[in-house]
């Protein structure tokens, strides 16, 4: 659909928080809490922030759960008896300030959940959601996202992206189909376009590489010494993985209690040594620097070729959780520059 | 409303408190039910996880028995544990597990008198205590969204 | 499915005959030579193995794999007319009706032959389409061997040339097969790479050292056949562990012709 | 800092070591691990009060030795993890060389790692001031009140393993977690799977863990559980008498005994 402007006033965003709430859906907002600014569920709208540069943990919990129940199954005398999980349950859920980046994180998870097999665990939380982005107006040196063709006010991905104007008001953009039927439900709190741009109210950041060269770079990169001397620091944990909006690796683990139990798809990591070790003993990934070289080259080289996306946001979650500075975009600028 | 009767976990060692056990039966001497026995080589064997997955799996008590010191059957088995218990305690009390629901003796294989009396002290205790809840809840709470 | 059949193969090595609980589902099921199951024990986990039957024997699929892990150890501890889960069928397969009228060379070592003797028996099973048939099947030691009933069947047809050989040191003092290495006794036998398709499954070292030998033989790039085993969660191209370079090996695989795994990167 | 460089120049040119693990500038005013193979990169090394990794952790990593014999910057809870993997015969003393680095920050001349061994009989490693007050706070807490502030903490962790893999001494290559027969921890980040999975880290540290802190620092969530593993070297010194990492012929604490180990809780 064509993308359609409205305004809406900082008062007016409380009651249209309000109203989402009462409708009964959950809401996924970021607040402050022991100074770190996290995503929580169902925050008093006092709580919620609109001032933070990047959270912690990237949204991905909503569709693809740290933990998510496959089937569940009771074991007795007679057999095995196996019970589907109800998908009809998923709530419908609205995200609420998800900065440009994450709701360009949904579309990379998109493209390797529906890729080929469609994950119907993952596409019904999906479809029950909705993202209400909000565009960023500060940046820090670790987001790059104007690197990897997004930028802080892009509206892919989002249902209705708000930006907030000089007066204090929020420009609201109508993306989707879903989008306008929360505006059209609550229209009373929309008033027409403001004037003003949203150019002039967005964050600055500099594009420091182009992706389509480490792409291309990275085809002919598979054995460059890059790969070891960059990742000699490397420790191995699944840190950048597990708060990486566009990192989908699971492992699926049977958990019983008693006679009953759970079949659970969990996060996992291409960085950990065990990822990929046969029963044999033999691991085709055997040292970091391959498994370092496997999270790039799967994230700028793999992805764009099979699944038409790229695998990064730009939102650098992975280069502030890292213990050791395994800082991505110095990496992704070297990438950019080797022969 | 019934009283509560706790579900007790006993690891025990083959040599001494499980042939004390043995011992109350024969000598018929009366003990509560809640007990059950699980019985290993020695209790320099008994991994300090696996009273965790007793709590895992509904225990509401533990009872950790073996030799007394200088009689464990390899000779040192029962030192080892005691310095792991000790430490391990420590970090439970630390963490927040109730350390008051883990009974730790010395029972003989001559004691079985003994033996019932630290049962039935025990299952007294945890009793007054309660079941495990906080450990059951802990558990329980695994997925955010049950689906 | 319901195990309807354990067969003790080696030590630690059994073949379980499955078949479907429900007369519908066996009615759906298709599967081809070289595709593989996920197979489960609820409680322990999932498994992958290649379906080791071949689909012109219909009614049920059987798979054979080696007492490891977890699911294998608990798999192992099922008896017959158990049930356990099954998802499939997955991957690619291999090219049998393209083979017409050739010859088929298969080079199999160790636990490597169950994926192999669902294409061998699919390709026995059309055997007027194929002119000869060569198997070459090595195991570390004379116990290790698996099939010992269906390598006799096969020593015994007149159609089909079977070379056992064990490793040096692995013999029994009444060993009548060759003694030494998957490639060496290949090259000692020489088949001529003549019209021939090679199709070669083993641990990844013996597969690595066989190509050069079938390269020698005249083989080229695209008449040789392997299927991987990579570790496998998902079984469609998701969870991302059997990865490699652009391919998954449970999707785009595992079946490859050499020419494609020269194309990878060597993280197999 | 000049020392540092001018030792580490020294080592690499007269081929005593292959590599240097110190420290260099990183991004974003951070500063990181770097490998000096090459004498004329030197100048990269630098010290000062930002370089708290416990470097340590690389004398175990199979890339990094296999570059050669090693020559380290070390830190006193570095010094110590030394010891401690000298102990567990994890690295071997002749392939190292020690470039200590004291209270003052000061490059420390250790002809020999003995010297090394001496000068931390004396040197104490103080924990923060942060640390001590939170470890206080919980002692004085009620076992409810333990048990909720730990559950509560560690529900967020989604078991990256960062504390594992910063952690210079959780060297196993197959770790307890991962060992499934039987599955001892639940694998899920369930808030059960969690609690169990830090307490069993705890535990195999105990005795064992220098207090460097930098499996808190490492934690992306900045989950304290650091606290843990610094409870148990307390406690094992209270208890056994034993600090670790003070000598080279440390003895497993927890695989040794004495007969009149003394405990108030046994009946």
């Amino acid at each position: 659909m064509e993308l359609e402007r409205k305004l809406i006033k900082k008062a007016s965003l409380e009651k249209l928080y309000q109203k989402l709430q009462a409708n009964g859906n959950k809401i996924f907002a970021p607040i402050i809490k022991d100074g770190k600014t996290e995503f929580h569920y169902n925050p008093s709208y006092a709580e919620v922030t609109y001032d933070h540069i990047q959270t912690i943990q990237s949204l991905k919990n909503t569709v693809f759960p740290k933990i998510e129940n496959l089937v569940r199954f009771t074991t007795d005398r007679n057999g095995t008896e196996v019970t589907e999980v109800d998908l009809a349950k998923v709530p419908s859920l609205v995200l609420w300030g998800a900065h440009p980046c994450d709701a360009a994180g949904f579309k990379a998870l998109k493209s390797i959940f529906m890729w080929d097999y469609k994950d119907e665990y993952f596409n019904s939380r999906m479809n029950k959601m909705v993202v209400i982005g909000l565009s960023c107006y500060k940046c820090d040196d670790n987001c790059f996202c104007t690197s990897v063709g997004l930028n802080p006010g892009a509206t892919n991905g989002s249902d209705i992206l708000l930006t907030k104007l000089s007066t204090g008001d929020y420009l609201a953009e109508i993306i989707t189909e879903k989008g306008k039927e929360i505006v059209n439900a609550a229209a009373e709190l929309f008033e027409a376009a403001p004037a003003e741009a949203k150019e002039g109210n967005l964050a600055q950041v500099k594009q420091q590489f182009s992706h389509e060269k480490v792409t291309k770079n990275l085809a002919g990169a598979f054995e460059h010494p890059f790969w070891v001397e960059n990742s000699l620091r490397c420790i191995g944990c699944g840190a950048c993985a597990f708060v990486c909006p566009a990192c989908a690796c699971f492992d699926i683990q049977d958990e019983t209690k008693g006679k009953t139990g759970k079949r659970l798809r969990c996060w996992d990591s291409c960085g950990f040594g065990l990822f990929t070790i046969h029963t044999s003993g033999h691991n085709p990934r055997e040292v970091q620097s391959q498994r370092w070289r496997q999270r790039i080259m799967h994230k700028f080289s793999y992805m764009p070729e099979r699944n038409e996306s790229l695998g990064c946001i730009g939102c650098g979650r992975c280069s502030r959780a890292c213990p050791v500075d395994m800082n991505i975009l110095e990496q992704l600028i070297a990438l950019e520059k080797i022969q | 409303m019934s009283e509560f009767e706790p579900k007790i976990v006993a690891f025990v060692c083959n040599w001494c408190t499980y042939a004390g056990a043995d011992l109350t039966g024969t000598s018929r001497i009366k003990y509560a039910a809640n007990v059950k026995i699980i019985r290993f080589p020695c209790t320099g064997r008994i991994d300090f996880m696996l009273l965790m997955k007793a709590f895992q799996n509904g225990a509401d008590g533990i009872i950790v028995s073996g030799c007394h010191p200088n009689d464990c059957h390899y000779s040192s088995g029962n030192f080892h544990a005691k310095r792991r218990w000790m430490a391990f305690r420590e970090l439970l009390d630390y963490m927040g597990v109730d350390v008051e629901r883990i009974t730790f003796s010395w029972v003989s294989a001559a004691e079985g008198a003994r033996w019932a009396e630290i049962v039935n002290t025990t299952t007294e205790k945890l009793r007054k205590l309660g079941p495990y809840t906080n450990y059951q809840n802990l558990v329980k709470s695994g997925i955010e969204e049950e689906l | 499915m319901e195990v309807e059949k354990i067969t003790e193969e080696a030590p630690e090595v059994k073949t379980f005959r499955l078949k479907f609980k429900n007369h519908e589902d066996a009615e759906k099921f298709e599967f081809k030579a070289g595709q593989f199951g996920e197979y489960s024990v609820m409680g322990e986990g999932e498994s992958t193995f290649c379906i080791a039957s071949a689909p012109t024997r219909k009614g049920y699929i059987e798979c054979t794999f080696r007492k490891a892990g977890r699911v294998t150890g608990a798999l192992a501890n099922l008896e017959e007319g158990e049930t356990i889960g099954f998802r499939g069928p997955y991957g690619n397969i291999f090219p049998i009706d393209e083979w017409k009228g050739k010859n088929l060379l298969y080079i199999a070592g160790g636990i490597a032959l169950p994926p192999m003797r669902c294409v061998i028996w699919n390709t026995l099973d059309l055997r007027e389409n194929y002119k000869d048939i060569t198997i070459i099947y090595g195991a570390r030691t004379v116990n290790d061997l698996v099939y010992k009933q269906e390598l006799k069947e096969w020593d015994e047809r007149p159609d089909v040339k079977l070379v056992t050989t064990v490793d040096p040191g692995g013999e029994t003092p009444d060993w009548k097969g060759e003694v030494g290495f998957v490639p060496t006794v290949l090259e000692k036998i020489a088949p001529s790479s003549k019209d021939t398709i090679a199709i070669v499954c083993g641990p990844p070292i013996m597969i690595k050292y066989t190509f050069p030998v079938l390269e020698k033989l005249g083989f080229t790039e695209d008449t040789i056949f392997t299927t991987l085993e990579n570790r496998m969660k998902c079984g469609f191209g998701k969870c991302g562990r059997c990865n490699v370079g652009k391919y998954f090996v449970c999707k785009d695989g595992p079946v490859f012709t050499y020419k494609q795994l020269k194309e990878l990167p060597d993280e197999y | 800092m000049e020392s540092i460089r001018k030792r580490a120049k020294e080592l690499l040119d007269s081929k005593q070591v292959q590599v240097i693990i110190g420290y260099e500038n990183g991004t974003s005013n951070k500063v990181r691990a770097s490998f000096i193979k090459d004498s004329a990169q030197v100048d990269k090394l630098i010290y000062d009060e930002r370089c708290t990794q416990n470097l340590a952790l690389y004398l175990v990593k199979h890339e990094v030795k296999h570059l050669g014999k090693m020559g380290i910057v070390a830190t006193i809870p570095a010094m110590r993890t030394i010891n401690m993997l000298i102990s567990e015969e994890q690295v071997k003393p002749e392939n190292i060389v020690v470039l200590g680095i004291g209270e003052d920050g000061k490059l420390l001349d250790f002809p020999d790692l003995t010297v090394m061994e001496s000068f931390l009989q004396k040197a104490n490693i103080e924990l923060t001031a942060k640390d001590k007050e939170a470890i206080e706070k919980l002692k004085k807490m009620t076992t409810q009140e333990k048990f909720d502030y730990w559950s509560n903490a560690l529900e967020t962790c989604f078991k990256c393993y960062a504390c594992r893999s910063a952690c210079p001494l959780c060297y196993c290559t197959r770790c307890a977690v991962e060992c499934n027969q039987p599955q001892w921890i639940p694998v899920q980040a369930s808030k059960n799977g969690n609690y169990e999975w830090h307490m069993l880290r705890a535990m195999h540290l105990s005795g064992r863990c220098v207090s460097c802190g930098d499996c808190g620092r490492a934690c992306p969530l900045d989950i304290p559980v650091h606290l843990l593993t610094m409870h148990m070297a307390e406690e094992s010194k209270r208890l056994f008498g034993v600090d670790s990492g003070l000598s080279m012929k440390m003895e497993s604490v927890l695989s040794n005994y004495k007969l009149d180990d003394k405990d108030n809780f046994i009946l």
